[in-house]
């Protein structure tokens, strides 16, 4: 499985990688809220993840780290 | 497989820039670049006053913090005293396009073997959004409140193509990081902007459109659809000028 | 007499506003009054504070070491300036965002979920005037009338949709009960 | 209701120079003045003037020189690092003898420094604000009410000796709001010479006029020099402005100038309360300087005390305007941070004990 | 009949020029503009620094002496608050395209209604022979004095080039007075450059390819010589810019 | 035959610099001044180093900024108008605690003001070259044989203390000759810090390094300009220079530096030869000021005359210095004129003639 | 006849004029001299000029009137 | 010993080279020497002169107000600087430029017509060492051959074909009887 890892200490939940995301499965936890005050970016489904890794080319605070299968 | 993660010349410091501002996406293709051509250990980098100047913080490398639009002097100054460095600078179009004109220019019209990243977003960022040098016509901020009337206020500059009137300019891209695609193209600009550096080429800059929610008062989705929409219809993405292309194309 | 009022918290959280409508109000009032905000690019995104001085004689500084009032929205700014009050002070705090309560005993702690009432409101954007409502109800530092009105002549023409939600919030904190 | 308006300072002095026919401004953004031009850049095209952004500070003062030289009222505001970049052109302007308004609100240095209040470029501004023998007439304004009526002020003084003014304020001062009358700060009107001397195209009617700073006869420069020494002579006599508060019968007198003649208020008061005898002198003219007052005070005080936010580059005028008669200390904070009224007590209470043990 | 006489808005002063410098030729030809189009009343011209920095006296219009490379910032004071005045600026290339590049370059992309002469003579003829930006490859002068070497002294400026990538300019034009035909293309091309002004067009620069006899090291004819022998080439004699020629020729 | 070259100051200082190891010269053209940067564009390139003309003053002190920041010995030169226009990057390089030479060969002011020499930006170049709390070192050599050495000098003290210094001089001294005798000039070297701090590519073999002036927390920004003060203090107890002539019994002392210190010895000869007892105290360090000179001189000295090509601009930092113990008077000329030393003689004559009259 | 008046006051001697003249009647005097050293041009076959004013375009110091015959 | 030496004439005459002869050769004495030359655009076509001082002792102020010595090599340069000369000192005056004849009793003045003496031997540009060679005649100020040494030396490789030019130029005016 791909696995996509968004760290909450970087991510601002600008929602660019939500919405460059080609299987949308990316979205702002509007709850959780970080210590400067944002909304963090989480994948919902992480078993569509095509590994296609748009999401971490679009991130502008290098949040998100892209693994893919072999 | 790990296929993207933050590229080792860039700290791991977060960035101060506010949510969605594409400051940061060109920070990690500049850090890309330097990773790929790994010359992190001889790099000098020069930060602009804007809102990146903490660039200095956020690159690996060394990094002087210069005058509001001197970095190209001040480049100067680096690399033609330790011309085994790669040395950038990474400025805002307050930064380049009006208080550091005469210093871009003329660091084209000599040909120095440095880098530019020249980082185009309509706006003064940092002193909180008055008008730039390249601000739209018709665009509101806090210095155009009526629309930049260019009647009065001037029109934009196009940055890329006036410095590819100057023999000293080797390469000159406009770029946008408005899109994954975009994204990628630009990533390929800086990575040569650098090599020509190592190839001792002249003076390399890349322009990139880049956004300000903040000051464009939009969220960093609507705003990366306004590069695309308002920017580029105004300044086209394209290659001005490549000395290292084939047959040394120079439009 | 003076009022020396700090109000803090995130950037956008509308604190410059709510800190100038105090002032505003008291100036109409005829007293001396100084507002100094915090400013520079901190702002983005971080924090943002203003210090607000009520006075019957000229002010001298208009920075404020010891608050008699701190109006805090956001957990930093309770963190930095709680331990500041001046003895006998009083603190609001913004309850939706700040899970801490004061410990000292030597002030008087008021809380209020402003962030919570005024999404529950479709209010968004107004914890700041639900603050002011709540600090009105418990100083009586003018009367309701003065507050509201000087509120909504800050809102211009062109937003005036914005007059109801203003007269919402500020009636919401005035009439809330801890 | 009365005739106040809350605003910041930046927003004051703009809407009072635009109320004393400053019709042009020229400017580039820095924090933490740039509400300055954003104010300009609403009010002033409404008002038939122009607001324009210039390409650099450099650029700006150049504009004002132009537009000084054409005879209108025309100003520029900036802060610490663009005021060095103006150093030129300002001594052109002095130069040339040209009236304009320049704003400096102060910043934190040396370098890119930081963005918060300081008063580091006292000794710029009354010393060496460019190249070669020259003075601005510099105010000094403590609060918003005054950043209006200075202005005023510095337009006439500019207009009346044929020299740029400046006003020097800070970050505080700029950004903070309070209270301002218009009306009562821009109250007093004078009597201001004809600019015949400007070059706005002769129209056939008069010779033509040159605005010009060079003088390649050493001689002719030489007594362009000396008479603008002696119209510096004649401000001096006639246009030094300060304020006295409690120095009548001080023994420890503070002397401080804008914001942190504020604080030194705040102190005082509470000095007053504890039976210390202190008193303010705040020279609201940093150039000229109020010497006269400063040795009447020097008669009676036993201790001066110099409170300022920057290391301490008042202290020389007051020890050269007092004859070095009574010993002067310093108090002071820089790089952005200010001093509490009662870092400024403590320091006040200080001094008092040490007068009280030399008398014993 | 008089067919040619010394033109009424030129003062009697005798020019304190070298012998056979052109910096006089150009004034004379500055002066039959403003006669021409009957302006003189209600002109100001804006001084350099630079050889031509005693312009203000030789004029009989209204004149501002300017910090050096200045002018067209002083230019913009003037006009924006006098619109009715014609104002013109007089600058060498130390000046105008040297330190005052920001400047220059500003106020063309604000399309400032003011004209602007350009003196290219291809060194700094006021403080003894520097190079200037302008200065010919190889070529020597005091501060060049193997020769001025591209590789680390960087290549000459061609600025109507430059500066007709800007929106706001109305008109570029090269000229050389370097023989009796060139001078008279060099006159239409100022009174040109004034007639667009009282047009309202925006900015107009003429550069005129001029000589430094003096500086050179050569006789004023030979200098004259050099002008057509090494500077047209590097230089070419053009109108770079013409939005009030037929189709707004725009090149 | 002696070692000695007979030279232009301009010159003696290029090749002074050269000398030093600076191989990199950074500069923009000006009278009085040229000839430095003519020369470096002969002698670099061939000891192996280089000089650039910048497109202005502004872009050549920011190539001195990085070339300094890459931690080699680097200069600019220029002249009044030129030294206003750096006073940006001045502050930036004090900020960004970085050694260079900078070198002032003054000319007349304000504005554009003339080619000859004055001494005008004495206030500037002590007070306020830029803007905020700093100074720099500022040397002022009254020969050619001291151009020389006090270009070694700066750059020593520059190195070990990381700030920039200023040679000020002026036209006459810039453009005269006189035999230069290099070894003697140059033969005190210091040990010098390592330049560990200098941004030439880490090399994988250190943490980075980081050149810079910018503190956006103030209470930083406070510490970085009060570890500069006491970097200004040890300046002050250790690199003071200054010389005294006749001082020793003198009731009259003259206080002049670089060329008018020329001037007064001549006139001090004469003083002398008719019997006066006139000494000339002469600051080579312009900052630090020789304070302690001065107040030793003031213990028994009945009268100063500050003597300078400007309007006063020392006199205060002599009352200051000798505590206003004794007066102190003017004398010179301005705008490129110069005294001659009758001219100094008949102020000293007259001096002589009150303190008799004073005494009778 | 065709006349040119040159202006000893103003000439500074450069020759510029006698390399314009397509009739080469101008010369540089040698032995004239003027108050500022230079040698002044003048006319020496004042007869064959043809009025053509080539010289007077060319003369940086505007030192040349050119009058023609009706 | 000192002597106080003004150089004078126009730009071009090499007044400056002249004078710069004079302070070498006094250096490689052992002397004390300033050459302070006049500068800026007034050189230019305009005036030039240096004053050059030689003496035993330091030297105070570079500048002389009165000259020793005055060579003159025109005529405004005379005007200027004759009635400068101190008492009993000595003027060279280029006779070929200069109609005039000093009208003061109290100095001793010298005519050589260097300009034509120049011109007559084909040595354009050579009247200042023609004057040189005359003054030294007269002063005796150095031995011939340490200034004529000086002199050479002075010439750069490129342009060794002055060598005879300047030779023939100094004793030229050496051996000239007024
Ligand atoms: C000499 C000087 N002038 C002005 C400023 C204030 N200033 C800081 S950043 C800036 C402009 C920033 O705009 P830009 O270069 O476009 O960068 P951005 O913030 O948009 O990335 C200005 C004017 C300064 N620091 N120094
Ligand atoms: C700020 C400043 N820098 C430098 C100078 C010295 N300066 C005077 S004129 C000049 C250059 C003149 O060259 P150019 O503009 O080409 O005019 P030209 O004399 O060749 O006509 C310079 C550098 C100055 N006066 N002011
Ligand atoms: S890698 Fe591609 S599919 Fe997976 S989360 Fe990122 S954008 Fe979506
Ligand atoms: S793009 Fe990056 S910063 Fe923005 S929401 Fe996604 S992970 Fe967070
Ligand atoms: S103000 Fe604009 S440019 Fe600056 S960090 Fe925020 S979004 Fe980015
Ligand atoms: S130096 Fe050159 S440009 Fe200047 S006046 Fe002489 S010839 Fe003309
Ligand atoms: S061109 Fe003019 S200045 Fe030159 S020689 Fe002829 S008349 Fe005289
Ligand atoms: S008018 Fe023509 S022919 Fe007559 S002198 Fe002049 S150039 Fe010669
Ligand atoms: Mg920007
Ligand atoms: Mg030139």
């Amino acid at each position: 499985m791909n696995r996509v890892t968004i760290s909450a200490d970087y991510c601002k939940g600008c929602g660019l990688c939500a919405a460059a995301c080609p299987r949308k499965i990316i979205v702002l936890d509007s709850k959780a809220i970080n210590n400067k005050g944002y909304h963090p970016a989480s994948v919902i489904a992480p078993g569509s993840c095509t590994g296609c890794a748009l999401c971490a080319l679009v991130c502008p605070d290098a949040a998100i780290c892209v693994e893919r299968d072999a | 497989m790990v296929v993207f993660e933050r590229p080792r010349s860039l700290s791991p410091l977060p960035f101060h820039y506010c949510p969605g501002c594409t400051h940061g996406t060109v920070h990690r293709l500049v850090a890309e670049a330097i990773d790929a051509l790994e010359i992190e250990r001889r790099t000098v980098g020069i930060a602009p006053v804007g809102c990146a100047v903490l660039a200095y913080d956020y690159f690996e490398c060394d990094m002087v913090e210069a005058p509001h639009g001197r970095a190209p002097a001040v480049a100067t100054g680096v690399k033609r005293t330790r011309p085994d460095c790669i040395v950038f600078t990474y400025q805002g179009d307050g930064d380049l396009a009006a208080i550091g004109t005469a210093e871009i220019v003329h660091a084209g019209a000599r040909g120095e073997n440095i880098t530019i990243i020249f980082i185009n977003n309509a706006v003064y960022g940092m002193t909180g959004g008055q008008m730039a040098p390249t601000t739209l016509p018709g665009q509101i901020t806090t210095t155009s409140p009526y629309g930049r009337n260019v009647k009065t206020q001037g029109y934009p500059i196009r940055i890329c193509e006036l410095l590819s009137t100057l023999d000293g300019v080797a390469y000159a891209e406009r770029v946008a990081v408005s899109n994954p695609k975009n994204v990628l193209r630009a990533k390929a600009a800086i990575e040569k902007a650098f090599r020509y550096q190592t190839e001792g080429r002249g003076l390399s800059i890349v322009e990139v459109l880049s956004s300000c929610p903040t000051n464009w008062g939009m969220t960093p989705v609507e705003a990366l659809r306004w590069v695309e929409e308002a920017m580029i219809p105004c300044y086209p993405l394209d290659v001005f000028k490549d000395t290292g292309a084939k047959g040394g194309m120079n439009k | 007499m003076t009022s020396r009022i700090i109000l803090a918290g995130f950037g956008g959280q509308g604190i410059l506003f709510a800190g100038k409508q105090l002032a505003k109000t008291a100036m109409h009032k005829g007293r001396h009054v100084s507002w100094l905000p915090s400013y520079g690019p901190e702002m983005r995104g971080g924090a943002a504070n203003c210090s607000v001085i009520i006075s019957d004689k000229e002010i001298g500084s208009p920075i404020i070491s010891q608050p008699d009032i701190l109006v805090a929205l956001s957990l930093p700014s309770f963190s930095k300036f709680e331990p500041a009050v001046s003895e006998g002070g009083l603190l609001f705090a913004n309850s939706s965002l700040i899970p801490e309560k004061s410990k000292r005993g030597d002030i008087k702690a008021h809380y209020i979920p402003a962030t919570e009432l005024a999404a529950k409101n479709g209010l968004a954007g107004g914890a700041n005037v639900i603050m002011l409502g709540y600090l009105l109800y418990v100083t009586r530092l003018f009367d309701y009338d003065e507050l509201i009105g000087n509120i909504l002549s800050s809102i211009p023409a062109s937003k005036s949709a914005l007059i109801e939600g203003n007269k919402k919030a500020l009636l919401l904190g005035y009439e809330y009960r801890g | 209701m009365s005739q106040k308006v809350l605003m910041k300072g930046n927003e004051a002095l703009a809407e009072a120079a635009l109320r004393c026919g400053c019709l042009y401004f020229f400017g580039y953004p820095i924090t933490p003045q740039s509400e300055v031009s954003e104010y300009m850049a609403k009010r002033l095209p409404q008002a038939g003037g122009l607001c324009l952004q210039a390409e650099s500070e450099v650029a700006a003062i150049n504009m004002v020189l132009g537009a000084a030289a054409a005879g209108v009222r025309a100003m520029t505001s900036s802060s610490s690092p663009g005021i060095s970049l103006m150093s030129e052109g300002i001594s052109y302007l002095v130069g040339s003898d040209l009236p304009c308004l320049i704003c400096n609100i102060q910043r934190g240095g040396p370098g890119l420094g930081g963005i918060q209040p300081t008063q580091q470029d006292y000794l710029q501004a009354t010393k060496a604000p460019g190249h070669g023998d020259m003075h601005l007439y510099v105010v000094a304004p403590a609060s918003v009410q005054e950043m209006a009526g200075l202005v005023a002020r510095a337009f006439d003084v500019a207009d009346t000796y044929r020299t740029p003014a400046l006003l020097l304020a800070d970050g505080a001062l700029g950004q903070m709001m309070e209270p301002v009358d218009f009306d009562a700060a821009l109250s007093v009107r004078r009597d201001l010479p004809e600019k015949s001397w400007a070059t706005t195209g002769h129209g056939g009617k008069r010779k033509k006029n040159i605005v010009n700073s060079l003088y390649l006869s050493p001689e002719a420069l030489e007594r362009s020099v000396l008479s603008r020494q002696e119209r510096y002579r004649e401000i001096e006599r006639t246009e030094v402005l300060c304020e006295e508060t409690d120095t009548a019968d001080a023994e420890i007198i503070l002397v401080a100038y804008g914001i942190s003649a504020r604080i030194c208020r705040s102190a005082l008061e509470a000095a007053r309360a504890m039976g210390i005898r202190a008193g303010l002198l705040r020279p609201i003219t940093l150039w000229p300087y109020p010497r006269a007052a400063l040795l009447r005070a020097a008669g009676h005080a036993k201790h001066f005390l110099v409170v300022e936010l920057n290391i301490g580059q008042m202290v020389d005028d007051v020890r050269v305007a007092t004859q070095c008669h009574r010993p002067v200390s310093f108090f002071g904070r820089c790089g952005g941070m200010l001093p509490t009224p009662e870092d400024v007590l403590a320091e006040i209470v200080k001094i008092h004990e040490s007068i009280r043990e030399e008398g014993a």
